[in-house]
């Protein structure tokens, strides 16, 4: 299980990295934390001429507030989404959904930005995103565009970034007064992929939920938004009712994947009782 | 693992016919189709390049296409080798039925794949199956349809 | 007369000190002058026809040394097969290192590439041409047995490889004059050992002298001594096996694989040392897999709930090919062989088919068998006691064998010196505070929480004399050797033939010994695992270490001690046997009085022999070998409790506490026993609940990685309570027993009563492993 | 084209001239020839191959060894030598919290990565933070419970300390 060869770039800084890649006619790879590359690259599943490397690249790090946005570098380690105090308070769904990716030494390592590039359907942090309607800071030789989360993840491992093209930064617009937020997921083992898991943002006011924002995951080819779910809460106190309605709404909102190991039903089933337990612990952003 | 779909196509069954036969419609239709060489009237040898996430391997292999009901339906197989990532071999029946000026297309797929990537990707194989299933029908209706607009080659 | 001064202590292992400080030396760590690095071209299909094999590209790739194929490489090794007489009518194909012709299973190796590093000789791989003609593999062992389902390999004329049926005259009229009969088919999945450290050797030939040294992670060294020097045609003297540091093992690194055969070809042809380690995926798809039995068994009851007959139906599928030298027949026949051991039962009807099907084989692998027997044999129990109204406890009071009803012989043969079952019963039940869970158990019901509690008594085969294999025609040895010298500082040390994977043997060994010759274990060197330098012997396996390894030790330093003495009488002229070792030194049997220290006596049969009495032999060496007589096993017993709690929203199971009481004889080390139950235990957990070697229809093993084979990690595992019951064996001495696969044999059992007691007010019930979410649910009706 | 990297590896300045493809672990294991980091799955899995990086846990099997130029490595042999996990070696020697060994190295680099950022774990804290070490052979109780007595050992002393 060895890496076939390659050859290894570091890039300084985005244009770097832009015309590198375009160098390798496209035979290229980015590299952030590296941990589903490296290893992708050991069991010989892909073979890229050229591997380049972002950690160096300064426009990709930082976590800084401008004007009701949170900026996060996309090579912010998942470990700082689990301790930074700025992304606790301004994008609390990622600290929330930290402590469920994989393991200790991996969030050490692991990138927000190559989660979210990455797009595995089983990963936490891209549902967190569209839960908290992040926008994505995605660079190409034409300039800096910013696509909403909803649109960015487009297919199984398939992101609105197109070759060459570099994920920035993850822009999440700050909490309001009354938002709460709840994250859960149902794994084997701790740090697994999950079977189903999902990320809930509403605004809770006096009359009941406002702008309610719920993300499954592992229920389909990316995160789903669960937009039947969000109507059936919308306007109502959280209860067991209210509860039972969006479970019951997921049914149109889910068309979960179908094999032996996980069958479309048990999927659908699971989502329900994990999105009833999340509402049921939605919780207040300090 | 079994696959079934169905596609309305912007042509008539006979459009869509000799579209499933014709070489330039199944180039650009097959997701990541570097080469297809006509080997016979039902038969090609293609190379063709998938990436899927971490996943980025080159195979050659072989499509052909039997139980011919000419019009009607025929059952498209493909078999391609990816050197150490493995292999994957598939069989489809596909299914014309005219609706008005369109054709529906129904398939009935069986796909496998074997070595590495079955010992290493079944969590995603199916989700990527599918996905290519579906890239390769709307690549070929987009193909049909500029081959309507475009001069017969 | 002997010290028990450090027998039944908790010494702590010197050679963790090793690991801790990094120094551990593992195969993988190996790195000899001009060695080369083996990658193996595998095949991707079940089955299939090899068309086409085109090496020459990856010949002329950078780095590659040499390219072997079956042609090139195969005619330097006899061929070997997987039977064993004591099998009656088994059949198994024969096997070679590298695939002829055909290929058996995903994974099946086809090509041998060599080069400077294991990187090269990967690129080498990718540019070997392989085009296998694809050929319909045999996936499922009752499909396997159908008419007309191809045969899963050349040279075998069915796909069963061994059927037989243990049956006592009474079993149909105790069906006929039954009260109550229980019945349920059971599915246990196939897993593996996934030893961290995978399968690793480097072979290492000299044509110069004809020596070839064998490096290799094996817990049975002088095995593979044999079988090198047998299948290569070399002289045993000439093959000298090295185990140094393993990375764990658990049977699985005792088997004949074709990688660790073709590196030793490989190295004999090139005459330079070659190195295989597997990595992950080809551990996966090359490591020997467990169990994959279905049962169908039941029990019958007189109205009492008294246990009259079993009747038991056992099908396993062992991949393609029967291993070697132990067979892949073994397992099944521990099977049906140890169902319902622990209980008077009178009436016994089992019957095995073992059978062959395109997957990699199965075969021994820690407990084997119990797991099943005991899962099987506890379940029923259970079932009977729900329809009886009785409590698990209760019914196991009412029908295991009585703590005085011993030497007993069970239905199925086996003979039973000694055992404690009720007095471990009771002290379970006590340690566990079994009342009171019940008590929480009902409480938590009324709040939606369902907790089980699930009860597993069981015997386990220790100490195996001839009978295992050498009875069959095997060449593995069941007798053990120990050489016990005082050196000329007085100072020990041992050489002996039981070998250390981590279990401690090391540390008893010394912890024997010292005993006998009246020193510290400290003082105690002890050398494991390298056919050179210690006696030969059958090593790691069966849990035969502290048994017959620790009784070798013991006679070997019984003998030494004799010699001491001995010198001892004749230089301060006193009867031997009024002077005992103590402290050191020779001391007065009567006072206690030192006379003499062990350095002194080395110093004078070393330097100055000339100085002993004529006749007095100087002989500081003493040399012992055991083979256990006797019952043809010592069976060791114990209960297992788990306790576990069920979502039964999500069918996520929760592990909240393990108890084991344990009958192991003589404890020679409470903490190193502990640990080795301990560990068991969570070996039988883990495919209880996460472990299954998952396979799709057309042979394919879907989840070769570390990412997708849940392996049981520290999140999961719950704290495991354990007690012991003494009971030694009169067999031996030492009158220890075996303790390696205790912990395995039951706690799987344990767990799947507690699962079902936990989803009994549901009326759910679960029969397979892994017990996993999908399963329950499916059980709970909600998929 | 192989690259010239410099870093430090348990203080010590070190030259090499690597293939991109080089794992950091590779680098340790085969041209350092620092073997107490083990190999267990070469995809970030099992942790056996953890080490510090610049002060924190990494898979060395999921790091390349150019990406580690100019950093700062410490290996099981330089927390050996250097005694900062003196009192966890003794604990796990004492509880037996090792077997084989092989998964040893990670399991030394894990505890010592928790208790750095936490004095006082739970045992339910131990048990998350090993979340990515395999153990086979101990049933990982004996880990949990060296952990912990080590954990009690430095707030003792630092209570004596007070």
């Amino acid at each position: 299980m060895k890496s076939p060869a390659f050859e290894y770039v570091r890039a300084e800084s985005v244009a770097d990295a832009m015309s590198a890649y375009a160098e390798a006619d496209g035979d290229a790879v980015y590299l952030s934390g590296g941990h589903s590359v490296v290893p992708s690259l050991a069991l010989r599943l892909q073979a890229p001429a050229l591997l380049i490397d972002l950690s160096n690249i300064a426009a990709l790090s930082g976590i800084s507030l401008h004007d009701g946005w949170l900026r996060i570098g996309a090579m912010t380690r998942h470990v700082q989404a689990l301790k930074d105090p700025l992304i606790a308070a301004h994008a609390p769904l990622f600290t929330a959904a930290a402590p469920f990716v994989a393991h200790p030494a991996i969030r050490n390592r692991g990138t927000l930005g190559g989660s979210l590039a990455h797009a595995d359907p089983a990963s936490e942090f891209p549902a967190a995103a569209v839960a908290m309607r992040a926008e994505l800071e995605i660079a190409s030789s034409q300039g800096i565009r910013r696509v909403p989360a909803d649109d960015f993840f487009v297919d199984i491992y398939e992101t609105a970034i197109e070759p060459g093209e570099v994920l920035q930064a993850i822009h999440v617009p700050s909490p309001v007064a009354g938002q709460v937020i709840g994250f859960d997921e149902i794994a084997r083992r701790r740090g697994d992929y999950a079977m189903v898991g999902a990320a809930v943002q509403a605004v809770s006011r006096g009359s009941g939920l406002e702008d309610v924002s719920i993300a499954l995951f592992s229920v389909g080819n990316h995160p789903v938004r669960a937009r039947k779910a969000q109507a059936a809460l919308t306007g109502r106190m959280i209860d067991a009712d209210a509860i039972a309605d969006a479970q019951a709404a997921l049914e149109d909102d889910l068309d979960p994947p179908d094999d032996p190991q996980f069958p479309a039903s048990m999927r659908l089933h699971l989502a329900r009782v994990l999105l009833g337990r999340v509402l049921a612990n939605l919780e207040a952003v300090a | 693992m079994e696959l079934n779909g169905s596609q309305t196509l912007a042509a008539t069954p006979d459009q869509v016919w000799s579209a499933l036969f014709d070489r330039a419609v199944l180039e650009q239709a097959i997701p990541g189709c570097e080469s297809l060489e006509q080997t016979s009237d039902t038969s090609f040898s293609a190379v063709v390049k998938l990436k899927i996430g971490p996943v980025s391997a080159r195979f050659k292999g072989d499509v052909e296409l039997s139980d011919i009901a000419p019009g009607l339906s025929c059952t498209l197989s493909g078999k391609g080798s990816g050197g150490i990532a493995g292999f994957a071999k598939g069989a489809a029946r596909v299914t014309l039925t005219p609706q008005g000026a369109q054709t529906v297309l129904d398939y009935t797929a069986d796909v496998a794949v074997g070595g590495k990537l079955a010992a290493l990707g079944n969590r995603l194989i199916k989700a990527t199956a599918q996905k290519l299933t579906g890239e390769f029908f709307a690549n070929f209706n987009t193909a049909l349809t500029c081959e309507e607009t475009a001069p017969t080659a | 007369m002997t010290s028990t001064d450090h027998i039944g202590q908790s010494h702590r292992r010197e050679n963790a000190l090793r690991h801790l400080a990094g120094r551990g030396r593992f195969v993988t760590d190996l790195a000899l002058p001009r060695m080369v690095h083996a990658a193996f071209v595998r095949s991707p299909m079940a089955k299939g026809k090899i068309v086409e094999l085109d090496v020459s590209a990856a010949a002329e790739a950078p780095g590659v040394v040499r390219v072997f194929t079956a042609e090139t490489l195969n005619p330097i090794c006899a061929p070997w097969t997987g039977t064993l007489d004591h099998f009656a009518g088994m059949k198994s194909a024969p096997q070679n290192m590298l695939a002829e012709g055909q290929v058996l299973w995903a994974g099946h190796p086809v090509a041998m590439i060599l080069a400077h590093s294991r990187a090269e000789a990967e690129d080498a791989c990718e540019l070997v041409l392989l085009d296998i003609e694809d050929e319909e593999a045999v996936v499922d062992g009752d499909a396997a047995l159908v008419e007309g389902t191809p045969l899963v390999s050349e040279g075998i004329d069915s796909n069963l490889c061994f059927r037989t049926v243990l049956e006592t005259p009474g079993l149909d009229e105790a069906f006929a004059n039954a009260a109550h009969v229980v019945e349920d088919s059971f599915t246990f999945g196939r897993h593996t050992a996934v030893t961290l450290e995978p399968r690793a050797v480097v072979a290492d030939f000299d044509p110069s002298t004809g020596q070839l040294t064998v490096h290799h992670g094996t817990q049975t060294p002088y095995q593979f001594q044999d079988v090198y020097a047998h299948q290569f045609g070399l002289p045993d003297n000439k093959v000298r096996v090295i185990a140094p540091d393993v990375g764990g093992s658990f049977g699985m690194k005792l088997h004949v694989y074709n990688e660790e055969m073709a590196v030793v070809a490989a190295s004999l042809k090139l005459g330079r040392p070659v190195r295989f380690v597997a990595d992950r995926l080809e551990s996966f798809v090359s490591d020997v897999h467990a169990r994959d039995h279905r049962v169908s068994a039941r029990m019958a009851m007189d109205a009492q709930g008294t246990i009259l007959a079993m009747d038991v139906d056992d099908m396993t599928q062992i991949g393609a090919i029967s291993t070697y030298p132990r067979t892949s027949v073994a397992e099944g026949n521990q099977v049906i062989r140890l169902m319902g051991a622990p209980y008077t039962m009178p009436d016994y009807r089992g019957r095995l088919s073992v059978v062959f099907q395109n997957k990699v084989q199965t075969s021994q692998y820690r407990a084997v068998g119990h797991p099943i027997a005991c899962a099987v044999t506890e379940a029923l129990v259970d079932r009977a006691a729900e329809q009886l109204d009785l409590d698990p406890i209760e019914i196991r009071q009412r029908n295991l064998v009585a703590d005085d009803a011993y030497p007993h012989v069970s239905a199925t043969g086996y003979q039973f010196e000694k055992l404690s079952h009720h007095a471990a019963l009771a002290k379970l039940r006590e340690i566990m505070g079994y009342d009171a869970l019940r008590a929480e158990q009902a409480e938590l019901r009324k709040q939606g929480i369902y907790r089980g509690i699930g009860i597993a008594s069981f015997v386990e085969i220790t100490n195996p004399g001839a009978a295992f294999y050498g009875v069959g025609g095997a060449r593995v040895s069941a007798q053990d050797g120990a050489i016990v010298r005082l050196t000329p500082s007085g100072e020990v040390h041992c050489a002996i033939s039981v070998t250390e994977q981590g279990q401690g043997t090391e540390t008893i060994i010394a912890q024997v010994v010292a005993d006998q010759l009246g020193v510290t274990p400290d003082q105690v060197k002890v050398t494991t695992g390298d056919t050179d330098t210690t006696p030969s012997g059958g090593a790691t396996w069966a849990c035969r270490g502290a048994g017959i390894g620790g009784e070798t030790a013991l006679r070997a330093g019984r003998r030494l001690q004799a010699q001491i003495l001995a010198i001892a009488g004749a230089v301060l002229q006193a009867e031997p046997a009024t002077l005992a070792l103590a402290g050191g030194t020779v001391v007065d049997k009567a006072t206690g009085k030192e006379r003499i220290t062990l350095a002194e006596i080395g110093r004078i049969a070393t330097y100055r022999p000339d100085t002993l009495p004529e006749g007095c032999d100087n002989s500081l060496t003493a040399v012992q070998h055991f083979a256990p007589t006797g019952y043809p096993f010592d069976f060791t017993n114990g209960i297992q409790a788990s306790h576990v709690e069920v979502d039964i929203e999500t069918g996520v199971t929760r592990l909240l506490k393990h108890w084991v009481v344990e009958d192991c004889g003589r404890i020679i080390n409470p903490l190193l026993v502990d640990e080795q139950i301990r560990g068991g235990v969570v070996q039988g957990l883990g495919p209880a609940f996460f472990e299954e070697c998952m396979y799709d229809d057309m042979g394919q093993m879907t989840n070769a990685s570390l990412a997708d084979y849940l392996v049981p990690m520290a999140g999961e595992m719950p704290d495991i309570e354990i007690a012991h019951i003494e009971t030694p064996t009169l067999d031996t001495i030492l009158g220890a027993k075996g303790v390696g696969e205790a912990g395995t044999a039951a706690a799987g059992a344990a767990a799947m009563n507690a699962v079902n007691d936990a989803l009994r007010p549901m009326g759910a019930r679960i029969s397979q492993t892994p017990m996993t979410p999908l399963r329950i649910l499916t059980a709970l009706g909600h998929v | 084209m192989k690259a010239d990297i410099t870093l430090t590896v348990n203080g010590e300045a070190v030259r090499e001239t690597v293939e991109p493809r080089t794992s950091l672990a590779d680098l340790l294991r085969d041209n350092l020839r620092l073997t107490g980091t083990h190999l267990g799955c070469e995809m970030g899995a099992c942790g056996a191959c953890l080490v510090m990086l610049d002060g924190v846990a990494v898979h060395a099997c999921l790091v390349l060894a150019v990406q580690a130029d100019g950093q700062k490595v410490e290996t099981i042999e330089g927390l050996n030598d250097s005694g900062l996990i003196k009192d966890l070696q003794e604990t796990f020697h004492d509880r037996n919290a090792l077997q084989c060994g092989f998964c040893t190295n990670g399991m030394l680099m894990s505890a010592y990565a928790l208790l750095a950022g936490n004095s006082d774990p739970s045992r339910d804290e131990i048990r998350d933070a090993l979340s990515g070490n395999y153990c086979r052979c101990t049933g990982y109780e004996a880990i949990v419970d060296a952990i912990s007595a080590a954990a009690d050992h430095r707030l003792n002393k630092a209570k004596g300390a007070q």
